[in-house]
């Protein structure tokens, strides 16, 4: 049994990763397990993300204390001194208590050992079995002995032991004897295992279980995750666009909707909420790779656009790339006449029948129906992350992670368990600067292979010739114990000040450098790893093979040599939050900070906590948030500041100074560590449809807030007309605002059950009931409610004729006008947000061209803003439900953790640095840094680095001319040297 | 002035019973898979979506008044992919059952009212029947292999009774004797009755569920009489 | 009937000769016995018949879509008994495409309704020659006489 | 609205003095910077007037320029002083302090920024020798067409010389014998002709047709140029051979008015090679040329710079070893900046193109 005091999450997807790096990085030890032999889940297959339609997901990796992981493509691997990562392994099974559980996994031996397999694919040469490969979703074969994903680091093979058959080929061809046949499974009991995060995604529906799609039967009927990979440039294809049947170039390719969502028949009265959005990224990649013959269309039931973004990215792939949105669910599709191409009937808008050839079809699968938790998931201490649930976009998935992360955190904090003790590693260095430069070189021969590959002689007497100081050993294997052992214990010997390691894969070795440093006193900043082998592999001569290795070696002494550390700076953290806006998202923020002992200024501009939202709620979410405000009001922690506005703030994460005003008057400063911006929203005004010019004409919010009065009333046999999307969804406020729709239905649905004589009628574009909200629609429907689609061109008409309010539209389904009498109109106006943009340029942040505060990233970093410490949720960054705004509330709350749970701030190893002597004030730099870690310094006159901020990704140095900036271990004259070494 | 629209309850929709999962009318969305399916979609004003619209606004008297429930064969690809589980093949048939027998077309409420009259569609007395079909066994008689070949009519206590479709017994003669050969090789107890033996019910057509009724009550009565444990039924 | 054509040759009370028919046949899924049977009696008969085939025949193939998903003849509900001719023939062009594109000479069906239908339409689908069979026919024609 | 006011005196020369000296003298500016002869120099240099009696030597429209101005005029606007500027400068020196702006290396507050019309400048020797055989060169070389061809190879392919985007135009083109055009095309210009009690007139109709003309001309030199320029630098061992004799001195760094570090980065210790570096890229391909990174300084500057230049010459006129560095600099910019469709000094409001971040379809593109 293992003692263990590790928080352990499951399945290593986006979810699972978020929510390890969350733990990881407010100071929790975790383990982090996948049943699956590589990490990444669904992601890994996709390269091309929205809204830039490029991947994103290193978007997701620490930004502070950046040197405790290493910072590489996520969708390589997770590297985390933090995280501990279990692949091939699954839980059997959880007992104990919420903070002390009991968790049996299984572990599958992955068959080859990482430290010793170098990758060189011998193995799978041998190999004589040959399968589908589940990467490449069929398009390629692969062994039994192969690579799970072909980016992942380190790349070693891995046994899929259900299609071994043990003959020991692979285990014979191994030339460095990393491969064990015994694939016995290890069964693991952790004991004290504080909380369990389940993460593990959800099924794909598989749509060769229905006849309709010829799925299986019809190669050119593929899924979306399929064709994501046609579309990769590690492809099948190598990215270009051929169809699997018969290799031709495509052109014509359709998107079916639905498949295996919104389908009461399979148990699916769902909508499986990102796969509207994931078909139109791919029509448009597919269409801009096709170039002008492209010819894509989407056939869809509703177009669920219901991001903020989505709307405008869906109007332009349809307007700039051509791209057709036909509404009409596929019956089914069927080979055209060549038995090549496929052949879908359709009705188009008027309803008239089309038989239509395309050269393929795309199924955008959404969840599986039949996927379940395990019962495991609703044992208390075990926390779920909603993508787990249901299918998710990224967004979705990165918060709710954080929601789970946070509701983890708060669990184990509560119960008293201590966070990792902060940094005991040794952060001072002797002042290396002032000595000598000394430079040991280790040179790992790879047992007896690379002795006689090289010319030893060659590469000693030249080295003795480069100028310096250079001590150089030998030693046969670093990557087994003994030779560890035996390096530090050199190490330890030398007055080496450098460390040059050649060996085999940098990546195994990186994590361990830390180790190393604390080990031997030389500076992490001042070791370099090199990959000897790889060198080796590729030159076949003796002397041709040197001279790489030489040149390798010489290219990474002068860097050494010419790196010239300073000491990190640092400073203390505040350890308390500002929290501007005290609606659903702020209260909840402040919460989260509060209940974990950090102090929370919360500012509201109005003299009531709760937000707009207070007024038009319904009554099950305004006691939610009447609690909320309660437990607010009386925590000790928190000090709120009503009728107050932010004036003016400087500073940097970890240390921020804020002056607010209250009353209109009363000036304070507070100092604070983390800003949480919840500025909220406002429900949308309108002049169409006859607003306001008889009383019966109403918004929703307005309709809302008269069901729940006691008179509210209308004639038992009353018209209700309800107008969808009112000047949403179309320039200027070209957004869907997410909650009308639910609000709509769910009106709807009370006035059947309160009249079952009325009629009700909803004009709608497309209803957005993503997730298990798409219940409330089919329950609207059951109910009687009449939907009557419109669109832009042919808007609903209202218009007052004598007192009476008349409402004209056409019903596209029987292509007759539609012409009712109604006795109440509800306008679904939708929310825009509150104005910011005072505060907006009090933080030096953006908003979007509606009003709203932009995140640093809508998908990987959707509650982070471009600069660090700061941090936004709810309606004032995007329109959201309350329970939306409020999960939003949790993960920037997360976020905020990262800073608040540190007691000092550190730079790390790789950050700018500006030379003020050469610099001529051009603040070239300070446009072009993306993290906003620049600053002008207007009484030195000076350009000054935020070095918690600071990312190291060096566009400051390359758009300064002079190199006035540089960044920290990348000097000029080392990156010259290295140059000047390799020509 | 237009007119108003308003929404009508459907008697349609009560009588057409629901599929298992319990789904009706009113859980159209519209989608337009039945219309997408159908290959009578178009033709003639057809279109299984704008059928279930009508039904869902109340508006039985355009649907029963048209020809268009007329057109449809019931085969139910429409709903085989409706999403909804909506059964729109009943929504037809209850409609035919609506119309005013008279108005029905063709020869399906004719044929339903001899064969209430007469026991067979055709309107055939029992004894030309026989004649027929003895006829025809005679003829089977003749063919190598098939010589002891006989029809048991109104066999009591056989295992197995067998009903014709009346085409075969009008025109197409030719095609009875494929069944005849199988029991007979496979020494199969079957007899075919005098009475009765029509094997094809209209009423599914005309949307009679009474006559439907009537037809099967009288085969079953019949297997009752002879004290047969089985049925052979062509449709 | 399937059921009964299933357990005579299983239990060998009649025996086929499976050399006799060696053209390409197609074989029809009638809406009766598939999607109506499943709704009503929660089986559709789609194994069966293509067991009863197997036995009987050695080129026999399948339209697609077929089972749950096929095509109706367009004969059936009775609308070979109305006046409606023209939309009858209409409908079966589906069907006629996908029995060409088989290159079957012969259809076998186990449908009254869609025996009448196909052989009344093959010839304005440009295939008069189509023979179209009982699947109970078949069995007749290649029935071992000792 | 564009208001066109004719100023006559004894020559243009005496034209453009009366009027900068009447700014002075009404107080309408603080002091003024304008190219005057001082009595040690036959050259006019950027000298910043505050009395209008000490105006003797001025000559804006002398054909020459020793260096370009803009570095100067950014000199006295830096920082604020307060007080009010009037800059007078050609269209090249113009234009190069739009880009020092935009490079925050000054600022335009309280300045007034008065551009000449130039016809083109004569190499510095060329001018000597005539202004000390005529005594009013000035008037001499504007009255002259044919003088056209002593003007530099810059001027001659130079298209852009009416300023724009100027308070006040001082025009010749069309002017009558003895004066000059004063034309206002902002409402600070607008008001300095009010004040200044100019007289406004009609633009002359000889001046649209002598100014079309001189265009078309340039743009044919122009585009000629280029076309031999390309053929001389489109493979690396062309650029190398064209540039082969340069000595590394910077003096084309030196006088180019966008290049505007404090230190260039060519002159620090990354570019100072010790001795073993030299002999081991000698040992290694048996020969090397001396200065080194030429070809890499050069490549450099056009990286960083092309999308500036303004193309004003100077860097050819100052090159010892005559490289024909302006060719090359116009010739490429032309490309860069027609990739970002970007003119330096077109618009202040106009930001710098690698400023600009555009995400492929994120909604900073809608």
């Amino acid at each position: 049994m293992i003692k263990n005091t590790k928080i352990l999450v499951v399945g290593a997807g986006i979810s699972g990763i978020r929510s390890a790096l969350d733990l990881a990085e407010t100071g929790h030890r975790v383990c982090l397990i996948d049943k699956a032999p590589a990490m990444g889940g669904i992601l890994s297959q996709l390269d091309h993300q929205f809204p830039d339609n490029h991947c994103g997901m290193c978007r997701m990796l620490p930004m502070i204390d950046r040197d405790n992981g290493q910072q590489f493509c996520l969708r390589k691997g997770l590297f985390h001194e933090n995280i501990e990562i279990l692949l091939s392994t699954e839980i059997i099974s959880i007992e104990g208590n919420a903070g002390n559980l009991t968790v049996t996994i299984s572990r599958r031996p992955q068959g080859v050992d990482p430290d010793r397999c170098t990758g060189c694919r011998d193995c799978e040469s041998e190999c004589n079995i040959e399968i589908s490969d589940e990467f490449s979703a069929g398009f390629r074969k692969r062994k039994a002995i192969y690579l799970p994903t072909p980016h992942q680091i380190p790349n070693q093979r891995v046994i899929d032991w259900d299609t071994c058959s043990l003959c020991g080929a692979c285990r014979d061809a191994c030339p460095t004897g990393s491969i064990d046949l015994d694939n016995q499974p290890e069964t693991l009991v952790l004991e004290n295992i504080p909380a369990v995060i389940i993460s593990t995604g959800v099924e794909l529906y598989d749509p060769g279980h229905v006849d309709l799609y010829g799925f299986g039967h019809l190669p050119n009927v593929v899924t979306a995750t399929a064709f994501e990979r046609i579309l990769s440039s590690s492809g099948p294809y190598q990215g270009r666009l051929f169809r699997p049947s018969d290799g031709k170039a495509l052109k014509k390719i359709a998107w079916i909707q639905c498949v295996g969502s919104r389908n009461i028949m399979i148990g699916a009265d769902y909508c499986s909420t990102a796969c509207c959005m994931f078909a139109v990224k791919e029509a448009l990649l597919a269409s801009r790779k096709i170039g002008k013959d492209a010819r894509t269309a989407i056939f869809y039931m509703d177009m669920r656009t219901f991001g903020r973004d989505f709307q405008r990215y869906k109007d332009r792939a349809e307007k700039d790339a051509g791209i057709r949105f036909v509404r009409c669910r596929v019956h089914s599709i069927e080979p055209a006449e060549n038995d090549k191409d496929i052949l879908i009937s359709y009705i188009d808008s008027s309803g008239n029948p089309i038989d239509e050839t395309f050269d393929m079809a795309v199924l955008s699968t959404g969840k599986n129906p039949e996927f379940q938790l395990p019962e495991f998931a609703s044992r208390e201490g075990v926390f779920t992350v909603n993508s787990a649930r249901g299918f998710m976009d990224i967004q979705g998935a990165v918060i709710s992670a954080s929601v789970a992360s946070e509701k983890a955190g708060r669990s184990v904090s509560k119960k008293g368990s201590a966070l990792l003790q902060q940094r005991p590693e040794k952060l001072y260095f002797d002042a290396v600067c002032e000595e000598k430069p000394q430079l040991q070189i280790v040179l790992c021969t790879c047992g007896d292979f690379l002795k006689p590959v090289l010319d030893w002689d060659r590469i000693k007497a030249e080295l003795k010739n480069m100028p310096g100081r250079i001590e150089i050993a030998r030693i046969k294997m670093i990557c087994d114990q003994n030779g560890w052992d035996e390096m530090i214990a050199m190490l330890r010997n030398t007055t080496a000040n450098r460390l040059l390691l050649a060996a085999c894969n940098p990546l195994v070795y990186l994590p361990r450098l830390k180790e190393l440093s604390q080990e031997t006193g030389i500076m992490p900043s001042l070791m370099e790893v090199i990959n000897l082998r790889s060198m080796v592999d590729q030159a076949t001569d003796l002397a041709f093979r040197t001279r790489a290795v030489l040149c390798e070696l010489e290219m990474s002494i002068r860097r050494l040599f010419s790196h010239n550390p300073v000491e990190p700076a640092l400073y203390p953290v505040s350890k308390s939050a500002l929290i501007v806006g005290a609606g659903p998202a702020g209260l909840t923020a402040a919460i989260s900070l509060a209940v974990r002992d950090f102090k929370v200024s919360l500012v509201e501009k109005t003299s009531r906590l709760g937000g707009n939202w207070s007024n038009i709620q319904s009554a099950e979410s305004r006691e939610t948030i009447r609690t909320l405000v309660t437990e607010v009001e009386n925590h000790p922690l928190i000090t709120i500041h009503s009728e107050a506005e932010v004036i003016q703030s400087f500073g940097n994460p970890g240390r921020f100074v804020t002056r607010i005003r209250s009353n209109n008057k009363d000036e304070k400063s507070l100092l604070h560590g983390v800003t949480i911006l919840a500025t909220g929203g406002r429900a949308a005004e309108t002049t169409a449809y006859s607003y306001r010019k008889n009383n019966k004409i109403t918004t929703l919010f307005e309709l809302e807030e008269r069901l729940q009065q006691p008179d509210f009333a209308v004639g038992s046999n009353a018209t209700i007309v309800f107008i969808q999307c009112v000047d949403s969804r179309e320039e200027p406020r070209n957004y869907c605002s997410r909650i009308c729709c639910l609000k709509s239905l769910k009106a709807a649905i009370t006035l059947r059950e309160v009249y079952p004589q009325s009629q009700v009628y909803i004009f709608y574009r497309d209803i957005m009931t993503y997730g298990n909200s798409e219940q409330v629609y089919t329950q609207a429907r059951r109910k009687g409610v009449m939907f009557i689609p419109y669109d832009l061109e042919n808007k609903p008409r209202v218009r007052i004729e004598s007192g009476r309010i008349m409402v004209e539209g056409s019903d596209p389904v029987l292509d007759e006008p539609v012409f009712f009498e109604a006795d109440l109109v509800a306008l679904a106006t939708g929310i825009v947000p509150n104005p910011a943009a005072d505060l907006v340029s009090i933080f030096n942040l953006k908003t979007t061209c509606d009003g709203f505060i932009r995140e640093a990233d809508s998908k990987w970093r959707p509650v982070d803003t471009g600069r660090e410490g700061i941090f936004i949720c709810g309606v004032g960054r995007s329109p959201s439900r309350a329970n939306e705004a409020m999960d939003e509330g949790k993960a920037a709350a997360q976020r905020a953790l990262r800073i608040l749970s540190k007691d000092t701030m550190i730079a790390s190893r790789h950050t700018a640095r500006v030379r003020h002597v050469f610099c001529s004030l051009c603040e070239t730099c300070m446009h072009v840094c993306p993290h906003g870690a620049r600053y002008m310094d207007f009484e030195l006159q000076r350009v000054q680095v935020d070095h918690a901020a600071c990312q190291g990704c060096g566009v400051c140095a390359a758009g300064c001319p002079n190199s006035a900036t540089i960044i920290e271990s990348f000097e000029e004259n080392g990156i010259m040297g290295a140059i000047e070494a390799a020509l | 002035m237009e007119t108003i629209t308003k929404r009508y309850p459907s008697v349609i929709k009560e009588q057409a019973p629901l599929r298992p999962i319990n789904s009706p009318v009113d859980l159209c969305m519209a989608c337009g898979t039945c219309a997408a399916g159908c290959p009578l979609t178009g033709t003639k004003g057809f279109d299984p979506r704008k059928i279930v619209r009508l039904v869902l606004m109340g508006r039985d008297s355009e649907l029963i008044d048209s020809k268009l429930p007329w057109l449809c064969t019931m085969c139910g690809k429409c709903e085989h992919a409706c999403p909804m589980g909506i059964n729109i093949a009943n929504l037809i048939r209850a409609a035919r059952g609506m119309v005013e027998r008279e108005k029905v077309p063709g020869m399906i409420h004719k044929g339903v009212e001899l064969g209430l009259k007469t026991g067979n569609n055709l309107g055939l007395p029992a004894e030309d029947f026989v004649f027929i079909i003895e006829d025809v066994g005679a003829e089977l008689a003749e063919t190598p292999g098939f010589s002891d070949f006989k029809i048991p009519v109104d066999k009591k206590g056989a295992n197995l009774l067998h009903t014709l479709h009346n085409k075969l017994v009008n025109t197409q003669n030719e095609d009875l004797v494929h069944w005849w050969k199988i029991f007979h090789l496979a020494q199969e107890d079957w007899t075919i009755p005098s009475q009765n033996w029509e094997g094809v019910n209209w009423g599914l057509f005309s949307g009679d569920d009474d006559a439907m009724k009537t037809f099967i009550g009288r085969i079953v009565e019949h297997m009752e009489q002879l004290n047969i444990s089985s049925l052979m039924y062509p449709e | 009937m399937f059921d009964l054509l299933v357990d005579y040759i299983r239990s060998g009370r009649i025996r086929l000769d499976k050399t006799k028919i060696t053209h390409r046949v197609a074989y029809h899924d009638p809406c009766n016995y598939g999607r109506k049977s499943q709704e009503l009696f929660g089986h559709g008969y789609y194994e069966e018949p293509r067991w009863i085939l197997d036995q009987c025949i050695s080129d026999w193939v399948d339209l697609f879509p077929a089972g749950g998903n096929q095509y109706c003849c367009g004969g059936g509900g009775g609308t070979l008994l109305t006046p409606y001719r023209d939309e009858r023939i209409h409908y079966a062009r589906r069907k006629m495409e996908q029995i060409k594109r088989t290159g079957a000479k012969m259809l076998v069906v186990p449908c009254h309704s869609c025996h009448g239908q196909i052989k009344a339409v093959a010839e304005t689908y440009g295939m008069p020659d189509l023979r179209v069979k009982y699947l109970w026919e078949v069995v007749a024609d290649i029935l071992i006489i000792d | 609205m564009i208001r066109y006011a004719l100023v006559k005196n004894r020559s243009p020369v005496h034209a453009v003095k009366s009027v900068l000296e009447k700014m002075l003298s009404q107080k309408l500016v603080d002091a003024i910077l304008a190219a005057a002869r001082n009595p040690y120099s036959l050259l006019p240099m950027p000298t910043l007037f505050c009395d209008p009696g000490k105006m003797e030597g001025i000559d804006p429209l002398a054909p020459v320029a020793p260096f370009n101005a803009a570095r100067q005029a950014a000199a006295v606007t830096k920082q604020p002083t307060g007080k009010r500027i009037a800059l007078v400068l050609r269209p090249c020196e113009q234009r190069a302090l739009i880009e020092l702006v935009k490079l925050k290396q000054c600022s335009l507050e309280n300045v007034i920024l008065i551009g000449v019309e130039c016809l083109g400048r004569l190499e510095n020797q060329a001018y000597i020798q005539h202004a000390s055989e005529v005594s009013d060169f000035t008037s001499v070389f504007y009255k002259n067409p044919d003088m056209q061809a002593e003007v530099t190879r810059a001027c001659g392919v130079c298209e852009q010389f009416t300023p724009a985007g100027v308070d006040l135009t001082i025009s010749l083109l069309g002017a009558p014998e003895g004066g000059v055009g004063i034309t206002a095309e902002t409402e600070t210009g607008d008001t300095l002709i009010t004040q200044l009690e100019l007289a406004v007139a009609d633009e002359p109709e000889s001046r649209a047709a002598a100014v079309g003309k001189l265009l078309q001309g340039r743009i044919a030199a122009r585009d000629a140029l280029f076309k031999a320029t390309v053929e001389k630098i489109n493979h690396i061992e062309k650029f190398q051979e064209l540039i082969a004799t340069c000595l590394s001195c910077h003096s084309c760094r030196i006088s180019c008015p966008v290049c505007y570090c404090k230190e260039c980065v060519f002159i620090t210790d990354i570019f100072a090679h010790p001795p073993e570096t030299l002999l081991r890229r000698a040992m290694k391909r048996g020969a090397v040329k001396l200065p080194t990174d030429t070809t890499m300084f050069h490549l450099t500057r056009l990286a960083h710079m092309s999308h500036a230049c303004v193309g004003c010459g100077h860097c050819s006129s100052v090159c010892p070893s005559n490289i024909p560095v302006a060719d090359i600099f116009r010739t490429v910019a032309a490309q860069t900046q027609a990739l970002f469709d970007y003119q330096p000094g077109r618009d202040i409001s106009e930001p710098i193109p690698y400023l600009v971040f555009e995400e492929e379809l994120s909604e900073s593109s809608v």
